[in-house]
């Protein structure tokens, strides 16, 4: 069975979608949904164990060869993004339930829940894929279910936001294609391990130059890189709880981890970064997202809307680290994809908590929370604290091997900006903690309890999490810096 | 104002079967010419259409309720990925339809039939929802 | 001939075209629409003969099925601004 | 000359890609720049189409006789994608329906404002 | 126990001392039973580890791999040793105050007061021990977290911004400088254990040194090297036992103990002495002691008075080991010890004087040390430890980085610190005569008052008294630091 | 067809960019009939032609049927659409000419399916052995992606069962509840 895993991994999902609409039934629906994605879970990490053991695994859909039919290639930067999304999936699932219940009407929670089944199926296809075509049909399944998720939010504004995102995502998507189709046009293929031993003979021509571009400017759309970023701050402000915390530490990774495998898998024997000065493109853009939206993210009332800047910001510091095109960046870039991952998770999971109490996540919501709701504030004092790099942090880990890899590029200039704009990190998570510890909680506020166990939970092991790997960072360490290794020196082996 | 409709309700009585046929044959013919499960699916959901346009949404929604199309759009996909995962029990890998019978060209006949059909059913029960929910809240609409 | 007959062909799809781009009631749209799926229709199948693939012509019958349909949509629109009829109030839902 | 036959067919399509492509994110009405959307997408599978004629080939249905035939593959990724984009282009109408419901309007710029007045509304309630 | 289990001990006891705490906070007297227990066995704990270290034994103890090839590990060596006894000995007699000063103020959250500084405790006891600059630089954060709560206690406006100036100065400058510095000195050398003799020799060119030294300097905020001092006084907000842990238990001391271990085991003093001889250091520290004394002889306020003292006497200790001569790195060693305990009873009679009577100002004082004789009478000594007037601990130390300057021949050190002990004399000398030989000034708003609680009292004449006792028996920190050089 | 396209950016009148919408769906399809993809060409006259037409009008009837006053052309997307454009010509200087026998897309992977697709899978329309058998997962993809846009669809604006007396607000939940 064993040797069935990698599709196991996508089909299972897809499988209970549509038994989820079957169904109906809200609460089963939801257990229906948190076995399958606790058993993705527990795939992806025997899928992690097998590529750690045994290399890259491949794996023929339909029984066709490579480049005739589509094949599964597993590789350690894949594996290790899969057990970041299917983690994160289980964990935001348990937790659903109560903030669901509470945000989306009663006759429409089981679409939801098929929606985020879809949208685990295209982001865990995505990861797992090694042809550039099947790529693209399973980004289509994550966005459209996304697009839906995020509509679902109570505010109205929850569907111009999706609507702006399904604009610019599926441009995205459309240069994505083009991309594909100029590569496809010089190569005659779609696999990409087959366009990784074609490309070097074809680099210098201006097809693939225009079709990296567009791949690029592509992908950076979904990932929100600094100026095509605008949708996501309202997606993420108004989508429901749940939704921004599954898809802000798992759907802008996917994106990074496309750009990862274009950049360094398909186009791995050649040296892009020296043929359009993409490095420079991308070091700037990156460490001016950095800046930028740290900086609007002070000036925000809405936590909600605070966090969603700074994981713009948090894009830049993973694309930087790509952008070094070293090992250390790479294993910084990759380990922060992890990293931000977890953060992000348990701060919207706090706020989550802190939005089913107070009805809403603005920092006036969240005066004297700290003694009210001390495990949610505390929890997301955690996050906060990674989101600056403070010590026993997995935040402090990334930074340490940004911080290495700018210096050993010598660029030292960079290495005091990353500093710095992680200085502004304090300031508005500072904003949030001031809010909950030191303000009064208003004179007429009605009581509030702690929220459930089954959101505390999740809740805190996500924080947890972002503790423990602060302090024990040599296993994810050895796992990113191996596969940096390999994206840098091997493409897909 | 119906009944200035009239010749409009006979043609489309006239004409539903016929496409509905016409749809099999695209969803069956797929091997030889143009076509296949996707093209047959949207021929079906026109028949269907054509049907909620002249007699209304509500005598659609009588012939397919809300449970019909969702089952049909759940059951088509549950059979294309049925036939994956049967394939993969039967020791190859997901959606190898050599694994269906013993004989290749037979076997890999069947399984594109099969995933045609899970491709139909599918496209039909989108089409159709889509259209009446489209439809259906038009009125909604006007009623309030 | 064939030839004969596409040209003829693009050329009415043309006219027909430039009726649809000026209107200027909404009924010249909606006719010239119709004409130019028939044409459409038409253009196929000769092509099919042109180059010996009678299978085209499943396609052109789609397309005829498509744009009859397609006309009745439109017009009913244009009609009643809207595509169907009222429902009742025990309307079982979509969802 | 050679040169403009043999790309002049892409040329079109390009300029027809740019028109959608201005379409979406010039217009600030929300059907039509769903519109546009279609136009883009649907220039690009024309492109794509384009790539996988041959001279002389025929459409790939094997027949008795025929030797060359244009290449399947492009055909069978357009299949795929037309349908991805029918899913965006329904999904993108329901969001406007609600949308029209919500705001009551869809153009953009009235939306924008509305919802900066949403925005201080929230601020004014709350400080 | 073996070594390393004590040290695993004394790393946990604060910890667990801290949760017990939040558990019993409904049963006041249980909880503070809880602390003081805590810290009586913390500091018999590290006191058990003394003999071996003084005998020359360096135990230690690795936690696990942080990021590979950099773990998380514990080494007790005489200067860790001396800080760790200072902080846990201290905490005692600190916990002893906070009881009487909390309760005699009505203080709102104890609880938390009394968990935090048990964190703040373990951190201290943890940064004291940590085995390289990477335990060493986490535990220092944990710190500045774990202090925050604690600075801000207050929970009203004023606190509020005291609490962001703390807590941006600290974080920034840890951030921004010392993180950045540590980065490189481990691409640089390949390590971050704390060698002997420094890690850096011969790894890079003198102007990079030159850099690191600067962003070592600046980054560790906490020794308050000028110009990022401005976090001790805005930390005044906080109640007078935190101030005392602020200055003289944890915090500052904490900064000095960095620069210190910086220098000594990161750079090496002879490395350091023969590439670079950072007298820019010299001048800033020079420069910090100066101005400091400068602004307490302006201030009114006795707590600010005594911030800007601080911040003086920690540049003593930057000075003292700026000058690289082996008996000024003793002083400096000396001198955390010293200022600890002088400090510690100077806070101890300032917040003893504002629980008894709600007095801030200095001008307020006159005549209160016939009301207060115990309280005065301590201040008094503490003050004169300060000066570096004998038989008071403060002597020892000045004499030691004197002895040091004069060696090397910084005279310019010499200069600086004679002033400064003058500046010293008159802005503390003052005060004490105030206290004693002035009327009092009859006011209406304050009513009569005697002494402060009990523990209070207990509290710093405990101090007041090993102020003086150092100086008669300096031996307990000499040999200790006398391993150092 | 670039007319078409041309009329579609500057019309106002929805609906007559609809009806336009469709002839340029019309126009591609027979585009694709002349470069011989039938398939592609079927599916479009079905998708494009049928039911988007029929979907956008069910939008326009539930939305309005006029855009606002004209626009001026807009300088910054136009830059960008120019830019893009440009980017695109510019690639093509070095493309395979159209209908060129000898460009790579003919000599790798695509020939095998028309070699090979007869004895290995067996119909003979290859597109549909392509689609079904060799990227059979694509068309998995592909059936999902139609799946989800049909529950996203109905979990947008599908109408929750009706009860006896219409309340509006059931009707639009959410959206005007808030408001109110």
């Amino acid at each position: 069975m064993s040797t069935q895993l990698p599709a196991l991994q996508v089909v299972l999902p897809l499988l209970m979608a549509p038994i989820a609409l079957i169904i109906r039934n809200p609460r089963f629906v939801w257990m229906l949904t948190l076995i399958v994605t606790w058993t993705t879970l527990a795939i992806s990490l025997s899928l992690l164990m097998q590529v750690l053991d045994s290399g890259t695994i491949t794996y023929r859909i339909g029984g066709w060869a490579a480049p005739w039919g589509i094949e599964y290639v597993l590789d350690k930067v894949g594996a290790f993004v899969l057990v970041i999304v299917s983690a994160i999936g289980s964990l935001v699932m348990t937790y659903a339930r109560r903030s669901v219940e509470q945000e989306i009407p009663a006759e429409r929670i089981y679409l939801f829940y098929t929606m985020f089944l879809l949208c685990l199926t295209g982001l865990l296809g995505i990861t797992i894929t090694g042809d550039v075509f099947n790529l693209f049909v399973f980004l289509e399944i994550s966005s459209l279910s996304s697009y839906v998720m995020i509509s679902l939010g109570r505010d109205r504004r929850a569907l111009t936001a999706a609507y702006r995102y399904l604009i610019m995502g599926t441009i995205g998507a459309t240069f994505y294609i083009i991309g594909v189709g100029l590569m496809y046009m010089m190569t005659g293929t779609l696999n990409m391990a087959d366009l990784a031993t074609l490309m070097p003979a074809i680099a210098d021509t201006r097809v693939i130059q225009a079709a990296l571009a567009f791949l690029t400017v592509g992908i950076c759309l979904k990932l929100a890189l600094f100026p095509l970023h605008l949708w996501l701050p309202n997606a993420y402000t108004y989508a429901p709880s749940m939704v921004t915390a599954f898809l802000a530490a798992t759907a802008t990774k996917v994106a990074v981890y496309i750009l990862i495998r274009i950049i360094f898998t398909v186009f791995g024997g050649v040296n892009v970064f020296e043929i359009l000065g993409l490095q420079n493109i991308l070091m700037t853009l990156a460490i001016f997202a950095m800046f930028a939206a740290s900086t609007i993210a002070i000036y925000q009332d809405n936590a909600k809307r605070m966090f969603a800047y700074s994981s713009i910001a948090q894009v830049g510091y993973i694309i930087l680290g790509l952008s070094f095109a070293s090992e250390t960046g790479m294993a910084a870039g990759i380990i922060h994809l992890f990293n931000h991952a977890i953060m992000k998770c348990t701060i919207f999971l706090g706020l989550g908590c802190v939005a089913l109490r107070m009805g809403g996540v603005s920092i006036r919501d969240m005066y004297g929370l700290g003694t009210r709701m001390p495990w949610t504030m505390a929890a997301i004092v955690v996050g906060g604290l990674s989101l600056i790099g403070i010590p026993m942090t997995v935040g402090f880990v990334s930074k340490w091997y940004l911080v290495r890899a700018a210096l050993e590029a010598d660029m030292w200039p960079v290495a005091v900006l990353i500093v710095l704009s992680s200085l502004l990190a304090i300031i508005y998570v500072w904003r949030i903690v001031e809010a909950a510890y030191l303000k009064p909680a208003p004179e007429n506020a009605e009581p509030v309890s702690e929220v459930p166990l089954s959101m505390l939970l999740p809740l805190w092991v996500m924080a947890l999490a972002s503790i423990y790997f602060g302090l024990d960072a040599t296993n994810t360490l050895t796992i990113a810096l191996d596969a940096a290794d390999i994206l840098l020196n091997g493409g897909l082996q | 104002m119906l009944n200035r409709a009239s010749i409009l309700r006979v043609v489309s009585k006239l004409l539903i079967p016929p496409i509905m046929v016409f749809a099999l044959y695209v969803q069956f013919h797929g091997d030889f010419g143009p076509g296949g499960g996707f093209q047959a699916g949207v021929i079906f959901a026109a028949a269907f259409i054509l049907y909620a346009l002249i007699f209304g949404v509500d005598n659609a929604r009588k012939v397919a309720p809300a449970w019909l199309t969702r089952t049909l759009l759940a059951s088509g996909l549950l059979l294309y990925t049925g036939v994956g995962v049967v394939a993969m029990m039967l020791g190859g890998d997901f959606l190898d339809y050599s694994m269906l019978a013993t004989d290749q060209k037979s076997a890999q006949h069947l399984g594109i039939t099969l995933i045609e059909l899970g491709v139909g059913t599918t496209v039909s029960g989108a089409m159709i929802t889509i259209f009446l929910i489209f439809d259906g809240r038009l009125r909604a609409e006007k009623d309030d | 001939m064939f030839s004969a007959a596409t040209l003829a062909i693009l050329i009415s799809m043309f006219l027909v075209l430039v009726r649809a781009l000026k209107g200027p009631t909404v009924y010249d749209r909606i006719l010239a629409v119709n004409c130019f799926g028939t044409l459409t229709v038409l253009l196929i199948s000769v092509y099919g003969f042109l180059t010996d693939r009678p299978e085209f012509l499943d396609i052109a019958l789609v397309y005829a099925l498509i744009s009859f349909i397609n006309i009745i949509a439109v017009s009913k629109f244009v009609r009643f601004k809207d595509l169907a009829q009222p429902l009742r109030d025990d309307d079982p839902g979509d969802i | 000359m050679e040169t403009f036959y043999g790309l002049f067919n892409y040329w079109i399509v390009i300029v027809l890609m740019m028109m959608g492509f201005y379409m979406v994110i010039a217009q600030h009405n929300l059907i039509k720049k769903i519109i546009g959307l279609n136009v883009f997408q649907v220039s690009v599978f024309v492109f794509y189409i384009s790539m996988s004629k041959i001279k002389g080939g025929t459409a790939p249905i094997l027949t008795d006789g025929i030797e060359i035939y244009s290449n399947p593959l492009p055909h069978v990724l357009i299949l795929t994608a037309i349908v991805v984009g029918v899913a965006t282009t329904a999904l993108g109408l329901a969001l406007t329906v609600r949308i029209k419901d919500a705001f009551d309007t869809i153009e953009d710029d009235e939306i924008a404002i509305l919802e900066k007045e949403d925005q201080e509304r929230e601020r004014g309630t709350i400080s | 126990m073996s070594p390393e289990t004590t040290i695993q001990a004394a790393l946990l006891t604060p910890v667990i001392g801290a949760v017990l705490i939040s558990l019993c906070g409904r049963w006041t007297n249980l909880r503070e039973t809880v602390t003081l227990v805590t810290a009586v066995i913390l500091f018999s704990l590290v006191i058990s580890l003394y003999p071996l270290v003084l005998e020359g034994g360096r135990p230690s103890l690795v936690v696990g791999e942080m990021l590979p090839n950099l773990s998380i590990a514990f080494t007790v060596e005489p200067l860790g040793m001396l800080f760790a006894c200072i902080a846990s000995f201290l905490w005692i007699v600190n916990s002893l105050y906070s009881i009487g000063y909390m309760r005699g103020n009505n203080e709102k959250n104890q609880t938390r007061f009394y968990v935090c500084f048990a964190i703040a405790l373990a951190s201290s006891v943890a940064i004291a021990f940590a085995g390289n600059m990477m335990t060493l630089f986490i535990f220092y954060e944990a710190l500045t977290i774990s202090t925050y709560p604690l600075v801000t206690h207050a929970g009203t406006e004023k606190a509020k911004r005291g609490g962001r100036v703390y807590l941006g100065i600290l974080l920034s400058t840890s951030i921004g400088l010392l993180f950045l510095a540590i980065v490189w000195t481990w691409m640089i050398a390949g390590t971050l254990d704390f060698t002997p003799g420094g890690i850096l020799e011969g790894k890079a060119s003198n102007t990079i040194i030159g850099i690191l030294l600067a962003l070592y300097m600046f980054g560790i905020g906490k020794a308050a090297l000028m110009p990022f001092h401005r976090w001790l006084p805005a930390a005044m907000v906080a109640p007078t036992p935190v101030s005392a842990l602020l200055h003289a238990v944890a915090v500052v001391k904490a900064g000095v103990f960095t620069v210190v271990k910086v220098i000594i085991y990161i750079f090496g003093v002879d490395f350091l002495s023969v590439t670079i001889d950072p007298d820019w250091l010299l001048y800033i520290s020079g420069f910090t002691i100066l101005a400091a004394s400068i602004i307490a002889l302006r201030s009114d306020n006795l707590k600010r008075r005594l911030a800007y003292s601080t911040i003086s006497q920690l540049s003593y200790v930057i000075m003292a080991a700026a000058i690289l001569a082996p008996l000024s790195v003793l002083g400096a060693a000396l001198h955390i010890a010293v200022h600890a305990f002088g400090k510690i009873t100077l806070f101890f009679a300032a917040g003893s004087i504002y629980t008894a009577s709600h007095k801030t100002e200095v001008s307020q004082l006159d005549g209160i040390g016939r009301r207060m004789p115990w309280t005065m009478g301590a201040f008094a000594i503490g003050a004169l430890s300060m000066i570096g007037v004998p038989p008071t601990a403060g002597f020892i130390s000045k004499w030691y980085i004197l002895h040091g300057a004069f060696d090397s021949g910084q005279m310019l050190a010499v200069g600086i610190i004679i002033v400064s002990s003058l500046l010293n004399a008159s802005y503390f000398l003052p005060i004490v005569h105030a206290a004693f030989f002035k009327k009092e000034i009859e006011s209406p708003n304050h009513d009569d008052h005697g002494e402060a609680p009990f523990t209070v009292v207990i509290a710093l004449t405990v101090t007041a008294t090993i102020t003086i006792l150092l100086f008669f028996f300096p031996g307990i920190f000499i040999d200790l630091a006398r391993q150092l050089i | 067809m670039a007319v078409t396209a041309f009329s579609l950016v500057r019309i106002h009148n929805l609906f007559a960019a609809v009806m336009m919408l469709g002839i340029y769906s019309l126009l591609a399809a027979v585009l694709y009939v002349v470069m011989d993809a039938v398939d592609v060409a079927f599916t479009e006259a079905a998708v494009g032609a049928g039911i988007s037409t029929v979907l956008m009008l069910g939008t326009l009837a539930l939305t309005t049927r006029m855009d606002k006053e004209a626009k001026p052309l807009v300088p910054v997307p136009l830059a960008i659409v120019t830019a893009t454009g440009a980017l695109l010509i510019y690639a093509t200087l070095d493309m395979p000419h159209y209908g060129d026998p000898g460009a790579p897309i003919h000599h790798h992977v695509g020939p095998y399916y028309i070699e090979k697709s007869a004895s290995e899978v067996g119909p003979p329309n290859i597109v549909t052995s392509v689609l079904a058998s060799y990227r059979g997962y694509d068309t998995l993809g592909e059936v999902t992606v139609v799946f989800t846009a049909a529950v996203g669809v109905m979990a947008l604006i599908g109408r929750s069962r009706r009860r006896k007396k219409p309340d509006p607000k059931s009707e639009n939940h959410g959206r005007k509840e808030q408001q109110a």
